[in-house]
């Protein structure tokens, strides 16, 4: 049988999104080290803060509460082999990340080393990068705080 | 917060470079297409059903719905009719390399039900191109043919191979040959 | 067991090159709100959630419906996306249409959107590609091609680029406001797509445009007229085939000839008060009079030079300024069905149409070859 | 109430293939005729299409156009198209056939994930401000919710490497299973993570393929096929998107839409779920209130083969056939979208 030929094509773009006043003040926050919710409709503190209600769609507002800066590891997952897109280059964990003072959980990277270093109920401290890109990722990772 | 102030509006945009790479083998009938016009040669596969022949081939029959094979293929010429085209003025976007204004011809290969999209066309000014001309490939040399261009997506790729289809000369077509492949 | 439908609530976003104000989730709910104050609902009350747009690459995420699922207050219901290239707006108002219709469900509501300054549509349109013949490249040899056949003069295109501008100026919420554009403005454009110049293209614009759809209960407790749905129709058709006419594309005409016979008319020229056409590139109203058999071959453009399709005329075509004016490419078909749902409820503001009672939707898309018509009345 | 009497009456599927030959539309060309093929009518007789897909997947903006051409769309269609699995077109397709107008309709759906790196264009389904940029991909997601599950006590490993087990066994009477056989379980906990808790046999398989369903109302129905699958319910719900919002130990609106789809709850034959990952099967059957002596996947569900935009259509068919060929009175189907099964359909069916 004949050996097929192989094509490659690239879909590739660099988009420029608006944020809006919520998302983008969230954003803004982290260039300054600062993790921001914001009160549900139901009274919880959601992280990272939407801009309509999870659960009933309703406008929350622009009124960002800072919250943390500690966290606690509701549930992780242990990454071996870190993709090219991944926020980290070596084993790290994949986590959802409950802030002090915060009701949801966010998605987010911790830096822990080994998995052995892993456990739900962790507490963990955010680590900002020194040269902010305006992205998610300048909260570069969470790390052990105990 | 106040969304007004320009420092404030210069936070709230956030660059994403979205990049995925596809990497796929040429489906078998455009594998061989390939192989063909290395070598100079165009091919298409004719229904078995309705006798349409379709360059490249596709496999299938879209108007029948039908498979195609190997054992379809019939080979079409290198000359045709320039049944359509426009020229473009390039607009400038991320990854566009054009910069020329350029002709984006389709031109119905004599043998073909289908014209072969997206052809530049020489030998004749840009304001004296017309439909129902007749053209001819001008073959890259056989060293410089690309192919790498040419997907299972089928945009395009024959012009790393077919460097242009120029003007022949011979009298024009009769609309009666070609009013049925405008596109 | 079908129900009447009828359109209670209309949204629209102010449409603009670049919406900097706002998110994606902000961008849809500045269209839903306005469709909910105008239904007098509150966001739970829908039932379920149609969500229009064109490609994902536009934005450049893939199914963004999942991530805008509670945005769009869909959280416990159903949520559906539509994609049928430039004529989804059509067929996402259609597909919420039909939730009600089959009586599924009381309270759809239908938005359809694009961010297009998030990427480049252009590059989207050439499949994210090196040499792509940009958003008019394909239309300009089968416009030559009308031209030709028609023998409709140069300056009917200019005409349609100057009537829709000119329309759009009276549309609070449209991209391209022209009050001053003339003939000459046109001319005098560059040509990109020969035929096509600068002017008689549409622009690329950000924007959302949303509907709250409705069964006869449910149209009742309403305080406004409704628009009521006396026809939908889609129609799909390869977009290149040996035989195919791209000029007057099949699928045009049989999608044409379904909602006419759904609505029971004979002679829509006489018949329909006013049209709401998809016209990205000027010369597609005259294309599309003629595709649709609202006027005979060669008639379309004539009625152009005539001066029928303005605002004052006999049948006026976009007096929302239409695509030319405002083109956010998934809401844009959407935006059709609205304006000519509002032209029948009396709501279109400094373009309304005087005594409108039985308007014409229409969305294209892809190679001219996906179609989504509908027919509004007002009782 | 809407009308009820719509039933599946042919289908077909590819085999689930790591890397076809074909292109996606050659895959759809000779689906669709099987599926016209079995219901013994002709292409003409489809009152109504409706498409899924995913331009993502197959790597282009406007790709799902192509698929026209697989649909006999010459002369013109009423036509329309989902940026979803095939599921949810089988959904818009039994919604339109309500309508009394038409008597058939036709739902496919397509997609080959052999071009790409299914973790990254994934992770494009995300959030685009808070999660895309993460590169948060499905499999550490299912990895989390494993996790979840685990520290909920309401799973071990063990159990989801039981799942793996069955499912491999069950594929081994599916000519399409890409994965099938007998495993035994503790040699797949034996095995290393992959992303732990998740090993790899806990993922499903990369795989491209199509699937057709054809869809007729009332006598027409009967009068084409001796026993059709009549669908007595359908829905699909939504749940909001980020994780950290939900419980993701539960699958919130799989609940809801196995309610508003009919399902009580009572006896059934089969039930064909879309568990992605294995501790996702343990989350469905709670959700959907699977009871016991419910068989689960037979056809090894997507653990056994997992074609993306196709695998919720290729779950519909499998607990059709089993009604259709008379194994089955009474059945579930099941798909999801987005990441930890957000967005769930549920599909009732029953023989006469």
């Amino acid at each position: 049988m004949t050996e097929l030929r192989t094509s490659e094509t690239k879909l590739e773009f660099p988009y420029s999104r608006t944020t809006g006043p919520v998302i983008g003040a969230f954003l803004a926050g982290l260039r300054e080290g600062k993790v921001l919710g914001i009160k549900g409709a139901d009274g919880r503190t959601l992280v990272p803060p939407p801009e309509y209600d999870p659960e009933t769609g309703g406008y929350l507002g622009v009124e960002l509460v800072e919250v943390g800066p500690l966290g606690t590891v509701q549930a992780w997952a242990w990454v071996h082999d870190p993709l090219p897109k991944h926020p980290l280059d070596h084993p790290f964990a994949f986590a959802l990340i409950r802030p002090d003072g915060a009701d949801s959980a966010m998605l987010h990277a911790v830096d822990a080393g080994d998995p052995a270093a892993m456990r739900t109920g962790l507490r963990v401290r955010p680590r900002f990068k020194t040269e902010p890109t305006g992205l998610i990722t300048d909260l570069e990772a969470w790390e052990a705080a105990e | 917060m106040s969304t007004d102030s320009p420092a404030r509006k210069e936070e709230m945009v956030m660059e994403h470079l979205v990049s995925l790479t596809y990497r796929e083998r040429l489906t078998p009938n455009l594998n061989r297409f390939v192989d063909r016009i290395l070598e100079g040669e165009l091919i298409g596969h004719r229904c078995p059903s309705c006798s349409r022949v379709y360059v490249p081939p596709k496999g299938y029959c879209p108007l029948c719905v039908v498979t195609t094979s190997a054992e379809d293929e019939v080979k079409v010429s290198d000359r045709g009719i320039l049944t359509g085209f426009t020229i473009i003025t390039p607009v400038a976007y991320y990854g566009q390399q054009a910069t020329d204004p350029f002709v984006y011809a389709s031109v119905l290969l004599d043998g073909a039900s289908t014209p072969v999209g997206g052809q530049d066309i020489t030998g004749v000014a840009h304001g004296r191109i017309h439909t129902g001309m007749r053209v001819r490939a001008v073959w890259r040399p056989p060293a410089e043919r690309r192919v790498e261009g040419i997907t299972n997506r089928g945009w395009g790729g024959l012009d790393a191979v077919i460097e242009s289809f120029e003007v022949t000369g011979e009298p024009d077509a009769s609309p009666e040959d070609y009013k049925e492949h405008l596109f | 067991m079908t129900e009447r439908c009828a359109v209670i609530g209309i949204g629209q976003t102010h449409f603009k090159k670049r919406r900097d104000d706002v998110s994606m989730p902000g961008l849809l709910r500045e269209a839903i709100d306005r469709a909910l104050e105008d239904a007098e609902l509150s966001i739970g009350d829908i039932d379920a959630v149609v969500i229009g747009k064109a490609p994902d690459a536009f934005e450049g995420v893939v199914m963004p419906e999942i991530f805008l699922a509670d945005a769009v207050g869909a959280t416990g219901k159903p949520l559906l996306r539509v994609h049928t290239a430039g004529s989804v707006g059509g067929s996402t108002f259609i597909v919420g249409a039909h939730h009600v219709i089959t009586g599924i469900h009381d309270r759809v509501l239908a938005v359809s959107w694009e961010k297009q300054s998030e990427g480049n549509a252009q590059w989207g349109l050439a499949g994210g590609r090196s040499g792509g013949i940009g958003a008019g490249g394909a239309f300009a040899p089968w416009i030559r091609a009308y031209i030709e056949e028609s023998g409709a003069p140069e300056y009917i295109g200019w005409m349609v680029a100057v009537k829709d501008r000119r329309n759009a100026a009276k549309n609070t919420y449209a991209h391209l406001k022209m009050p001053d554009i003339t003939l000459e403005t046109v001319k005098e454009s560059p040509m990109l797509w020969d035929p096509l110049r600068f002017h008689e293209s549409c622009p690329s614009s950000d924007g959302a445009c949303a509907v709250v759809l409705t069964n006869q209960a449910g149209a009742r407790r309403s305080s406004k007229p409704a628009a009521w749905i006396d026809a939908l129709s889609v129609r799909s058709e390869l977009g290149q085939f040996p035989g195919r006419n791209p000029v007057r594309p099949q699928a045009g005409v049989e999608c044409a000839h379904d909602v006419y016979r759904q609505a029971g008319i004979t002679d829509p020229r006489r018949e329909i008060d006013m049209a709401e056409l998809y016209v990205p590139f000027s010369w597609y109203e005259p294309m599309w009079l003629e595709g649709h058999d609202i006027a005979g071959p060669g008639e379309g453009w004539k009625m152009v030079d005539s001066g029928e399709t303005d605002i004052g005329g006999a049948f006026p075509v976009n007096p929302s300024g239409g695509v030319l004016s405002t083109n956010a490419i998934g809401a844009s078909g959407m935006v059709r069905f609205a304006e000519a749902a509002m032209q029948i409820r009396g709501t279109a503001g400094e373009h309304q149409i005087d005594g409108v009672r039985t308007s014409l939707a229409q969305a294209y898309g892809g190679a001219a070859q996906y179609f989504a018509m509908g027919i509004f009345r007002s009782s | 109430m809407p009308a009820r009497d719509i039933a599946i009456i042919g289908y077909a599927q590819t085999p689930s293939q790591r890397d076809a030959i074909q292109s996606e539309v050659q895959l759809l060309v000779g689906t669709i005729t099987d599926a016209v093929t079995m219901a013994g009518i002709e292409r003409r007789e489809i009152g109504f299409t409706c498409a899924g897909s995913c331009d993502y997947l197959t790597g282009g903006p406007f790709a799902f156009v192509s698929n026209l051409e697989a649909a006999g769309s010459w002369p013109p269609i009423s036509e329309s198209h989902v940026e979803a699995d095939g599921a949810f077109a089988l959904y818009e397709a039994w919604m339109r056939l309500q309508e009394g107008d038409i008597d058939i309709a036709l739902a496919f759906g397509s997609g080959k994930s052999s071009p790409s790196n299914p973790a990254e264009v994934w992770a494009q389904q995300l959030d685009p401000y808070y999660l895309a940029p993460l590169g948060a991909d499905p499999v550490s997601l299912a990895a989390i919710q494993a996790r979840a599950l685990l520290d909920a006590g309401r799973a071990t490993e063990r159990d989801f490497a039981e799942v793996v087990a069955r499912s491999r066994a069950q594929a081994a009477s599916n000519p399409n299973a890409q994965l099938s056989g007998a495993v035994d379980v503790d040699a797949l906990l034996a095995a290393p993570y992959h992303t732990a808790p998740l090993r790899r046999h806990d993922l499903p398989p990369i795989s491209d393929g199509a699937a057709a369903v054809i869809m007729a109302r009332g006598d027409k129905a009967r009068e084409l096929c001796s026993r059709p699958a009549w669908i007595r319910g359908m829905d699909h719900r939504i749940d909001p998107h980020q994780p950290g919002v939900r419980d993701i130990t539960t699958a919130r609106s799989a609940t809801t839409a196995a309610k508003k789809a009919g399902y009580d709850g009572g006896p059934l034959d089969v039930a064909e779920v879309c568990a992605t990952f294995s501790p996702q099967e343990i989350i469905l059957r709670e959700a959907l209130g699977l009871p016991e002596g419910t068989q689960i996947n037979p056809s090894g569900g997507p653990l056994a083969g997992n074609p993306v935009m196709a695998v919720g259509l290729v779950r519909v068919i499998e607990a059709a056939a089993r009604i259709i060929g008379g194994s089955a009175d009474r059945a579930l189907a099941h798909a999801t979208a987005g990441p930890l099964l957000q967005q769930n359909l549920v599909c009732l069916m029953e023989g006469e």
